[in-house]
């Protein structure tokens, strides 16, 4: 392997988060909570969340089986959306999340970036009604009535 | 449509990328007259696929590695370009399927056996190509709906004035039209009939199997919900076809096929259904077939669909001419303008089959039969018809040569 | 079976023959270990597929032509092919479908739809690809019939012991199996599900997906009742597959897709089907995709199964020995005996999506997931595991470029 | 077109056939009757059958629409199998008939060619109970039924 692959893919910051996730562990009780799968590759993430007042975020704990990526990149998420409105992040577009993340992900490592993402919005909608990502359609029907 | 846009096409030049043309068939140069049954392959199609075998393959959507990147990209990139193709508010709209037929059967099957039932009424056109027909007919059988047929006027035009009679007080649940037809050319005024089918609550399934490779389409305009056509039509290869639906619907239908790639979670119990389009794409896709379909694609962009239109308006005037020339000669369909490049005709006393093979002798190939359109000949009067038809390699001395081998035929017969 | 009668295989000289070879992935040779998803293909097979497209093509079985008795012989060849491969009964019963998972679901709804209902049993194994898994799971649930599922010991074989109090007294009506497991490369003992199967009324279904490429089949051997492969895991195109019946219940059944070419008559009340194979098969054929696959099959026999099935036991063995040399790989599966060219394995620690991603840097392309096999997946308690898989043009250099891979693996994730 | 071509397989004999077709129109009464058609291209043909002592055919006519070879076969045909039992005619072999007809099919003009066969076929096999072809498989069944 060519060092410079290895190290922009799976870069320090990634590999840290990976071996020390933030935010490990479910919240019991929790204002919101889901769960999600890649149908690709079958790997789950649970989230569950604790609301202050306004609906900020005021804490997140999440749960999950995966790769590096999936998982690096919900631990970096969980820091990322404490102190915003449920509101906000409904409408946080992944770019977000991808700069955060700062490396060059093929269609298929892409979808395990955004899967913690994807199963917050999940948890919010769930429990506050906010709206879900268009490009979902209406199979996110599917994932809310899990 | 800015018709002048476009160069005129140089059919000679076309010519020269499809590699049939660089053999003589009984002695003679092909004249390949029936491009509506499946066109020929340009070279840059063929070598799109066999660059993608050759550089870029593995199976899609699950690898990890470089190879199977680039071949979802492949796959991915041909949706894309069908969707603009057909201006496709999504790519996810875009499925792919073998062919047409199987197209219309996904929609017969998911939509049909489900939305279906006694009371209901389907209705299909007497000009319809088997596959937009029998696939109605069936799914009527398995529900208990009602299966209707749309008649035909003389010349082969469908008689939307009696569209309201057909179905009475009846709750009109679908409404299956074809384009163009194979059959006589005639181009069906599916906005027209899109528009009454949704005012009373049906859903229209266009057949564009035969417009597709020769014209313009855009399904928003057309106010179709689904639409079906395949890529052997239109220089891409065997074995794929799309289905286009509106993702509403898509996403509110039962799956189709099911199996590997088209679901979000398999237990023993219960099995949930991926998104859109995996959703109807179970088990490994056409990969390859939807690179060349691509690749076709390009090509005919690259000429102009305008550029097409306008040379097969031509030919078929020309054709048509010609053929009024030959007093033992009768020709079915609608007038000139509201044809496409297709002339099915009838040589007095003899039998298309003897038609077409004589032709075959002299290097032109021609189509005799039913056309799979068997309600069509009945209405007709006949079991069979000669059918030539035009495409983008289609030069008027081929259409010389039919009407010379139309004179043997005559000679050979009397 | 003469194991001696065929010369071992040159893997290295059968690989001069695939052009995918040709280039380097991230700068190294690739090692492309992920044949169970989809093998490379051999010059030879695209050749074939070329030359039909730029000789011999036109749509087929109607056109009185030249160029269409080409095609269709191209077509009906490769049938035969097909038939002579599977030393099926005739020709007749060789139903030229998309791919395996298209085959399933054929027999699924023709079949299915119409012989299944309440207090009848469907039975498929905890072991199936989703493809033979879930269209019997689905048309269960629409004619109300059970869906059972045969478990797995802990080293992934089916226990056959389990199948009588599995149906206990329900009158079980389909078996679903498959020849060899993709995920664990089980080879299942066919021949004894379909004595059981038989005995008590039902049919058997198999999936010989993973089969096909990789030994000899009969299907009067195994004694199964329909089987279905893909072309493009055994050297073939992408877009076609096969599905071969017993004629008697092919000819009992109802269609599946219908439309143009599968009739015998249409009319508007009623329609009436054509003979076998044709009945399966409606719309354009894949065509060249049928060509491409008897290319590939000659391609195979060529080199000879025998000598295919002993160079990638060889491989397996040789794979098996050097993973059990890294004490943090644990491998999953039966024993070398019952065993096919597929090791599935776990590194302790690191997810496969890493896995594969770092190998991919090395150029080593290997399968992470779940391999379409979710139900498995639990079983063994996992969601997704590491697949390393041969084929003819698999040499051992490969395996070591694997392990060595598994150690930089290890490295940068511990 | 090369002349040799053409008269191979439309030879003066079949040409005299299709134009004087021998045994035209249907019989009425007739001991056995069927139609037939050939779904690759739609063409059909009725063939009426009255038989004599010991089911021996006395006398067959036909009329269809089709083809100079499906006619001109089936006009050879009706003329062979004059004084044959019906028994006979249910085992006579396809290359029968081609050998009469003397000339090069390729298999698509092979179904034209023996649609009235078939047919022949069918109509005794309605009449008299005499096997059908094997390789009809039950798809012939739908055709008695007709
Ligand atoms: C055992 C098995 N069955 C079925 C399939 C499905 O094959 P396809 O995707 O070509 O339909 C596969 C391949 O993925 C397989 O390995
Ligand atoms: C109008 C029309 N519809 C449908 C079809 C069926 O296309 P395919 O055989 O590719 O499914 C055809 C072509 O034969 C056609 O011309």
């Amino acid at each position: 392997m060519t060092t410079g692959e290895f190290d922009q893919l799976y870069r320090e910051l990634i590999l840290d988060h990976y071996k020390n996730p933030r935010n490990h562990g479910l919240l019991d009780p929790a204002d919101a909570r889901a769960e999600g799968q890649n149908p690709l590759c079958g790997d789950e993430i649970a989230v569950t969340v604790r609301l202050g007042a306004g609906d900020v975020i005021e804490e997140v704990g999440f749960e999950g089986r995966g790769c590096a990526i999936s998982q690096a990149a919900t631990s970096m998420l969980s820091d990322l959306v404490k102190g915003r409105t449920a509101g906000e992040v409904a409408l946080m577009p992944k770019e977000e999340l991808l700069n955060e993340l700062g490396i060059p992900l093929t269609p298929v490592r892409l979808k395990c970036a955004i899967l913690g993402l994807g199963v917050l919005k999940l948890a919010l909608h769930k429990a506050k009604g906010t709206p879900l990502p268009e490009e979902w359609g209406t199979a996110a029907k599917d994932l809310v009535l899990d | 449509m800015a018709v002048t846009a476009q160069p005129a096409l140089d059919a000679y030049r076309v010519r020269a990328d499809f590699p049939i043309f660089e053999q003589t068939i009984h002695g003679k140069p092909l004249a390949f007259l029936d491009s509506a049954a499946s066109s020929q392959k340009p070279r840059q199609m063929l070598e799109a696929m066999v660059r993608f075998y050759e550089t870029s393959y593995a199976n899609v959507h699950r690898g990890v590695y470089e190879l199977a990147e680039r071949a979802t990209a492949g796959l991915e990139n041909a949706r894309e370009r069908v969707a603009t193709l057909l201006n496709a508010p999504a790519a996810r709209e875009v499925v792919f399927v073998r062919n047409a037929t199987e197209g219309i059967n996904l929609v017969a099957y998911a939509w049909g056996l489900s939305n279906l039932g006694p009371g209901d009424v389907v209705v299909a056109t007497e000009l319809e190509h088997h596959s937009n027909f029998v696939p109605w007919q069936y799914v009527a059988r398995r529900t208990g709906a009602d299966f209707r047929v749309l008649p035909l006027d003389d010349s082969g035009e469908l008689r939307l004035d009696a569209l309201d009679a057909l179905v009475g007080g009846g709750r009109v649940k679908v409404v299956a039209a074809g384009i163009v037809s194979n059959a006589l050319g005639t181009v069906n005024p599916i906005e027209t009939l899109a528009r009454w089918a949704h005012e009373h609550g049906a859903i229209v399934v266009a057949d564009a199997a035969q417009a597709a490779p020769h014209r313009t389409l855009d399904v928003q305009a057309l106010g179709c919900d689904f639409l079906a056509l395949s890529g052997h039509k239109m220089c891409g290869p065997s074995g794929i076809g799309v289905l286009w639906g509106r993702a509403e619907l898509l996403e509110a239908m039962e799956p189709f096929l099911t199996g590997g790639h088209m679901i979000r979670s398999v237990g023993l119990e219960r099995t949930t259904w991926g998104e859109l389009p995996h959703k109807f794409e179970a088990g490994t896709a056409p990969m390859a077939e939807a690179v060349g379909l691509a690749a076709a694609i390009d090509y005919l962009e690259a000429i102009g669909f305008d550029a097409i239109e306008r040379h097969e308006h031509e030919l078929t005037a020309y054709a048509l001419g010609r053929l009024s020339e030959l007093p033992w000669v009768t020709t079915f369909g609608p007038p000139l303008e509201r044809r496409a490049g297709i002339v099915s005709f009838d040589v007095d006393g003899v039998h298309p089959h003897d038609v077409a093979q004589v032709l075959d002798f002299e290097g032109v190939a021609i189509r005799a039969g039913h056309h799979c359109c068997q309600p069509l000949m009945r209405r007709l009067g006949v079991t069979a018809t000669n059918r030539a038809s035009f495409y983008v390699y289609t030069v008027r001395e081929e259409i010389d040569r039919l009407v010379e081998g139309l004179y043997r035929v005559r000679k050979a017969f009397s």
